[in-house]
């Protein structure tokens, strides 16, 4: 890789200014995943790197006020591990434990994931359904963006040049919701997905109609996809083959996939409609049963 | 029974090529052509030279005007006015680390005019394709007997048997099938490394990932112009072979760089130049002509195998620059009347190599889908169809010896009985398929000197390096049992000094030729350890007899130990040594039959192949080391299941698009199918001991058995590998005329 | 550009210069000689390169040098303890867990982390924690065997 | 890879025509161009930039238009340009085709190959694909838009 100077602040502060100063010359590295590789592969020539790995404070999981508060450094590993998000968001858990291998959990976090906005990352589309929002702040201050504003396009996001993204905000999920993350992984099992798909049910438990529902994508747009007119279908209505197929089929018009190994545009297209199918369907199952 | 070099494996302390780490030692990097046929106008390397850390940047005018390759000379070191492949080396830098290497690639400038490009084989043959080697005939080595007026085609070898006019007049249906097969690497986790320091005295030392250390000296030698006796190749392990690591790849430049810069140099190729410059399996298209009589015996095959060379020819190894597994076009059915064609053909592709069973698993998938195809058109069963034309005792193998002792029957039957073959079907989309092959047992030359040491033991030096399948151990054991020694009394090491030529490892061949030529060597030295230790014990030799690893004097009693008698030595106190070659151009008339079963299941609505259950029977002799032997039984399966159902390197216009290990997806421990192995066992492989070959037995059937199984299962047939779940589904979609 | 980082690798302390961009992985194996982690893919998909930061199995190819400052580091060349070889190394020779032995150093380091966290895993767990760890020769299966074999021995090292 | 554009212009042929074989006009309608000089009567030398999230592309090189065929309403050229930072380039060839609708209004077919190549090349084809295509389109909208009002 390209030569750079590493910072390595211990406080946000500090991290804040040197963004200000460098802005466009300087990356934010944490888990380095997805970061070491372009840098070795010299896709990205950053004069600054400066490393989140010493700063405290941003590697926590707290919850609060219907909330669930996730530091940006949080491990992968810790999202599938922790106590807290197994038992008050255990599809956060689950997505997050579906992420590539262990060893890549170990080091990735979550605020890395979402800002690197590879479209066929997973727990983005999870956390987008499940209503997440990010915190970002800059030495200028601090705003909050709901995780469906703040992706752009392929690795593209609102991030600023001197923004950090700092924590996420999930909120609870309401009671009688059912959630789910399916992978579709057609060739190996530590593939990325071709598609995935995030479903979020919440059911009226007297007449068991959908209350509200959230439908995410990953793998087959620029950004994880919310369909909201797929979501506009369902509500008010009893689950039902008919109204999964016609919400698949909607969902299918909103994809804009690229052909690559995982498969071409029109099969992960088609694949989209069928996970959506069998996500709901599971979110839904998930709902009936689930006990407030 | 565990591997002798199993704790320098678990504890880190083997050493590979990449691992040699020499005072002052530099790396090597080279630049690679963007363009897949193009003509080098010029280079610059200006700025480069003046980057730090700099110490050499080389281009073509910087060496001897050369060729090289495995068997025929036709690629240049570094590319010479001209490239033929996207990835092909124009020019390489030697610099204090590896990053500074990096760094001055950049920004060499090279212009380029681009040229007409051909990429696909068949395109390649046509009259109008631009040709990629117009000297083709002029290159060192090349086969004059196998040459062909075909644009491109470096290599064209007929097989025949009977006469196929004839054998197409007896019948009374005749089927044709077309099959293709893509490019996949051989997936070793070690890329290729190469090392060379050149000593004050000009001896050239070579650290590198190649099985066939005393060849790639005698290659080495020819393309630096060094004579052999100047060049040691160290051995090295080898992060595994599969094939693949018979060529010299980067150490002729490591000499070149070493020899301008006066220090060691390295060089170790990323993964992605791995994907992009390696030496894959060749891309493959089979075209089978059958002829089947009214009872449904196959009187006639024709069979026309085309591979896809890439820009050179030279990572084939053969005599003939072809790939020998479309020889086994026939099968393992004995028919009267064969003609087999393989054309070996360039295109403005990554070249091609060798890997696990070459040519065998893209013929064999012909072959056995083409069995099932034929079996349902003539309304037959596509066992009782395979049974009826199995090969028996006294047929003749195209390219092969007049067969003995054929065990295909008995290993497709142990297959089906291991099988839910003869239970009903199950559940819908879910199906059965199988398939069998076969493999002679690969010849050539080994070497080997056994000396009895000091110590006592017995010291096995050896030219073949330990590519992972146990060879070593396989000598160890070998020469232990002919001697009646402990293992630990017999310490094989390796020496490619000592050995003017060698095939080393490859080709199923270390068992049989390095087994025999081990025993042999053991046997000799047996009867001058029996000669010294007489004379020691001053009798006569017939007074001696070797017990307990002594030997002892019947009468007297009086004994002499191996450390004993080796002090004593032989004539004139030399130590007692046996060095023996052999070299075996005629295989055995003993082949080896392999027959799987797969179950898999479909699901309809996505495409997706899961494999439910794997049966794989092998026709085996004595086995000499079961954990070993069962090992490269698995290991191959699950290769086969790779390119049955995921592996392809996928090429647009030249470029490989699957350059690193997440887009080109081997397999990993959770997508393993559940496994039964069938060992049909009788003694008498042509092996010491009776022992056949198994390397390449379980990777060749399974890619058929899978394609044979998605038939029986959703009744949709595919003529290319790998069988993705997005090609299941389109079928599908077209089968059920849409309606998913 | 260098910077001067402490790391204790395999219980040892050590300081090393190194330039920002030293790789983890080039800093273990050039910089203190410890060639067993071995390098494959380059982009944490393989294994080959896993070495255990503070107990975890990570890349070692897609960490910074820069990460392991005052950190603890576990290579293969670490589980032996006195010549003693850990069960999951002995394991792996004695059911043929290793062929060409260039993905075993990964191997064994993860496998080794998995049974210090479960002493006792199913197969599934040990497929899910494995997963990461590509092997071309054994088609895995003695692989799992290796560690289910492990777990019956004693625990080696310590 | 090959990339095909269609769009209707509420224009005639000739001014269409004329107003894209002036190199102004085309670098002000393709998106990332930053600099486009004139060398010769057929030749420009250029710098476009492109972003793919983090990863910014500068190419230099040259634009010559090879073909020029007023009778047919055709126009080819030529695009080679190295990003040499990255170590990689493009090379392009783009046609453009006019068809008389009527009087005033023309359809404008633009068709590209190009070959991403080095590193470039190496890295994510599916994304550069994506990336042309939505570039080709904007050219095409500008284009209409600049010459009477856009009718997609």
């Amino acid at each position: 890789m390209r030569a750079f100077e590493y910072r390595e602040p211990d406080n946000l502060e500090e991290v804040l200014s040197l963004l200000h100063d460098h802005g466009e010359d300087a990356k934010i590295i944490a888990g380095g995943t997805a970061l070491v590789i372009m840098l070795n592969q010299r896709l990205i020539m950053p004069s600054y790197l400066i490393s989140l790995r010493k700063l405290a404070g941003l590697n926590s999981v707290d919850s609060a006020d219907g909330a669930l508060q996730l530091g940006a450094l949080v491990t992968h590993r810790e999202m599938e591990t922790s106590p807290v998000i197994r038992d008050q968001i255990p599809v956060l858990a689950e997505t997050f434990r579906q992420v590539a291998t262990l060893r890549i959990r170990n080091m990735a976090t979550v605020g890395g994931t979402l800002a690197h906005a590879d479209p066929s990352q997973d727990s983005p589309v999870t956390l987008m359904a499940l209503d997440a929002r990010v915190g970002l702040s800059s030495s200028g201050g601090s705003r909050e963006v709901p995780l469906d504003e703040f992706f752009t396009d392929y690795y593209e996001t609102v991030l600023q040049p001197d923004e950090l993204l700092t924590h996420v905000q999930v909120p609870l999920p309401k009671p009688h919701t059912g959630s789910i993350y399916l992978k579709f992984l057609p060739k190996t099992e530590d593939d990325y997905a071709t598609v995935g798909v995030a479903a979020s049910v919440e059911i009226e438990p007297s007449s068991q109609l959908c209350r509200e529902c959230r439908i995410v994508l990953g793998g087959v747009a620029p950004t994880p996809l919310r369909v909201k007119e797929a979501e506009a279908l369902l509500s008010g209505q009893k689950l039902a083959p008919e109204l999964l197929h016609k919400a698949a089929s909607v969902v299918q018009e909103h994809t804009d996939p690229i052909s690559d190994s995982r498969g071409a545009a029109d099969y992960k297209r088609e694949m989209a409609g069928v996970c959506v199918r069998r996500a709901l369907e599971q979110a839904w199952q998930r709902a009936l049963t689930e006990s407030p | 029974m565990g591997r002798i070099e199993g704790p320098a494996k678990v504890t880190g302390e083997a050493k590979y090529t990449a691992d040699v780490l020499l005072p002052g030692m530099i790396w090597g990097k080279v630049l690679r052509s963007p363009l897949p046929h193009a003509k080098i106008v010029s280079i610059d390397t200006q700025e480069a030279e003046q980057m730090p850390g700099i110490l050499a940047v080389l281009t073509a005018k910087d060496l001897p005007d050369l060729l090289t390759g495995r068997l025929v000379y036709d690629m240049p070191v570094l590319a010479i006015d001209r490239v033929r492949f996207i990835g092909e080396k124009v020019a390489v830098v030697a610099a204090e680390d590896p990053d500074m290497a990096e760094d001055a690639l950049a920004s060499i400038d090279v212009e380029y005019e681009e040229m007409p490009a051909v990429f696909d084989a068949h395109e390649a043959m046509k009259s109008e394709a631009p040709l990629l080697h117009p000297d083709y005939r002029s290159y060192a080595h090349a086969p004059q007997k196998f040459f062909s007026d075909i644009p491109n085609v470096h290599s064209h070898v007929t097989w025949e048997l009977g006469d196929i006019d004839k054998g197409f007049a007896l019948a009374k249906r005749v089927f044709e099938h077309t099959f293709n097969t893509p490019a996949v690497h051989q997936g070793y986790i070690e890329p290729h490394a190469s090392v060379v320091a050149i000593d004050p005295d000009g001896r050239v030392n070579v650290w590198i990932s190649n099985k066939m250390p005393v060849r790639a000296r005698e290659l080495l030698a020819d393309v630096i112009e060094i004579p052999e006796e100047r060049i040691v190749v160290h051995l090295s392990q080898i992060g595994a072979d599969f094939g693949g690591k018979g060529s010299l790849m980067d150490a002729p430049l490591c000499y070149h760089l070493a020899k301008r810069t006066g220090r060691p140099v390295k060089m170790v190729m990323t993964y992605t130049e791995e994907l992009m410059a390696g030496n894959p399996r060749h891309p493959t298209s089979i075209f089978l002509r059958t002829g089947v009589t009214e009872e449904g015996q196959i009187v006639a095959r024709q069979a026309k195998v085309v591979f896809n060379s890439g820009a050179y020819a030279a990572f084939k190894p053969v005599p003939f620059v072809n790939i020998p597994g479309a020889k086994d076009a026939a099968g393992v059915y004995g028919t009267p009347h064969i003609r087999i064609d393989a054309y070996s053909v360039y295109a403005n592709c990554v070249p091609s190599g060798h890997f696990r069973a070459p040519g065998d698993l893209q013929v064999n998938f012909a072959v056995e889908s083409s069995m099932d195809m034929i079996a349902e058109d003539l309304g037959l069963d596509r066992l009782e169809f395979r049974k009826q034309n199995f090969l028996k005792d006294g047929d003749w193998v195209p390219g092969g010896p007049q067969l003995e002792e054929v065990r295909v029957a008995e290993t497709l039957a142990a297959a089906v009985k291991a099988s839910s073959w003869n239970q009903p079907k199950s559940q819908p989309n879910r199906g059965l398929g199988l398939a069998v092959s076969h493999r002679l047992i690969g010849t050539g030359e080994a070497n080997t000197q056994l000396t009895l040491k000091e110590d006592g033991t017995i010291q096995v030096l050896t030219p073949v390096p330990e590519v992972g399948t146990g060879a070593h151990t396989i000598l160890q054991q070998i020469v232990a049992e002919t001697l009646f020694l402990p293992l630990d009394q017999v310490r094989v090491e390796t020496a490619s000094e000592i050995f003017k030529t060698d095939s080393g490892s490859g080709a199923s061949r270390v068992t049989y030729v390095g087994g025999q030529v081990v025993q042999q060597a053991a046997g000799e030295l047996m009867k001058l350890i029996l000669a010294a230790g007489a004379k020691g014990l001053g009798c006569a030799e017939n007074e001696v007899v070797f017990e307990g690893g002594r030997v002892v004097h019947s009468e007297s009693e009086g004994s002499l130990s191996l450390a004993e008698v080796a002090k004593l030595g032989g004539d004139g106190k030399s130590a007692l040594r046996v060095k023996k070659s052999l070299n075996l151009s005629e295989g055995p008339p003993i082949t080896t039959f392999t027959a799987q079963v797969v179950e898999l299941e479909v699901d309809p609505e996505t495409g997706q192949i899961r494999l439910l259950d794997v049966v794989t029977a092998h026709d085996v002799g004595t086995i000499i080391n079961p954990l070993g032997h069962q090992g490269q039984i698995e290991g191959g399966l699950l290769q086969g299941v790779g390119f049955g159902l995921i592996e392809e390197l996928r090429m647009e216009d030249g470029q490989v698009s699957t350059l690193n290990l997440g887009d080109y997806k081997l397999p990993n421990i959770r997508d393993i199918p559940p496994l039964t192995t069938v060992l049909v066992e009788e003694e008498l492989g042509p092996a010491p001991f009776h022992g056949k070959a198994i390397g390449e037995s379980s990777i060749t059937p399974t890619g058929a058995a899978i394609a044979n199984a998605v038939y029986d299962a959703v009744g949709v047939r595919f003529h290319d590998l790998p069988i993705t779940a997005e090609k299941v589904y389109w079928a599908l979609q077209q089968h059920s005329g849409g309606e998913g | 550009m260098t910077h001067t980082i402490r790391l204790n690798v395999n219980g040892k302390e050590h300081t090393v210069e190194v330039p920002s961009r030293r790789l983890l992985i080039d800093c273990l194996r050039y910089d203190l000689g410890l060639t067993g982690t071995k390098e494959g893919c380059s982009v944490g998909v393989c294994g080959a390169c896993t070495v255990l930061m503070d107990g975890k199995p990570i890349s070692s190819c897609l960490a910074l040098a820069l990460f392991a400052d005052g950190k603890e580091i576990v290579t293969v060349e670490g589980l032996a303890r006195e010549g003693r070889l850990d069960r999951v190394q002995q394991a792996f020779i004695d059911y043929g867990g290793l062929q060409c032995g260039i993905c075993t150093p990964g191997m064994v380091v993860t496998a080794k982390a998995l049974l210090d966290e479960n002493p006792d895993p199913t197969v599934d767990e040990i497929k899910e924690w494995m997963m990461g760890n590509l092997c071309r020769c054994t088609g895995y299966y003695k692989i799992i065997e290796s560690i289910q074999g492990a777990t019956a021995l004693e625990p080696g090292g310590e | 890879m090959k990339f095909e554009q269609t769009c209707t212009i509420a224009a005639g042929p000739l001014k269409v025509w004329n107003f894209l074989i002036d190199m102004e006009n085309v670098s002000r309608c393709l998106p990332g161009v930053e600099s486009m000089t004139l060398v010769d009567e057929d030749t420009y030398e250029g710098i476009f930039k492109i972003r793919v999230g983090p990863i910014a592309l500068k190419f230099k090189g040259t634009l010559r238009v090879e073909e020029r065929d007023r009778d047919n309403w055709h126009v080819g050229m030529r695009v080679e340009a190295k990003d040499r930072r990255l170590g990689g380039g493009v090379r392009a060839y783009l046609e453009v085709d006019l068809v008389e609708k009527g009087s005033d209004e023309t359809q404008l077919n633009v068709k590209l190959e190009s070959h991403v190549l080095g590193k470039i090349g190496e890295f994510g084809q599916p994304v550069m694909r994506k990336k042309t295509d939505a570039l080709l389109q904007e050219f095409a909208r500008q284009v209409s838009q600049e010459l009477g009002g856009d009718q997609g």
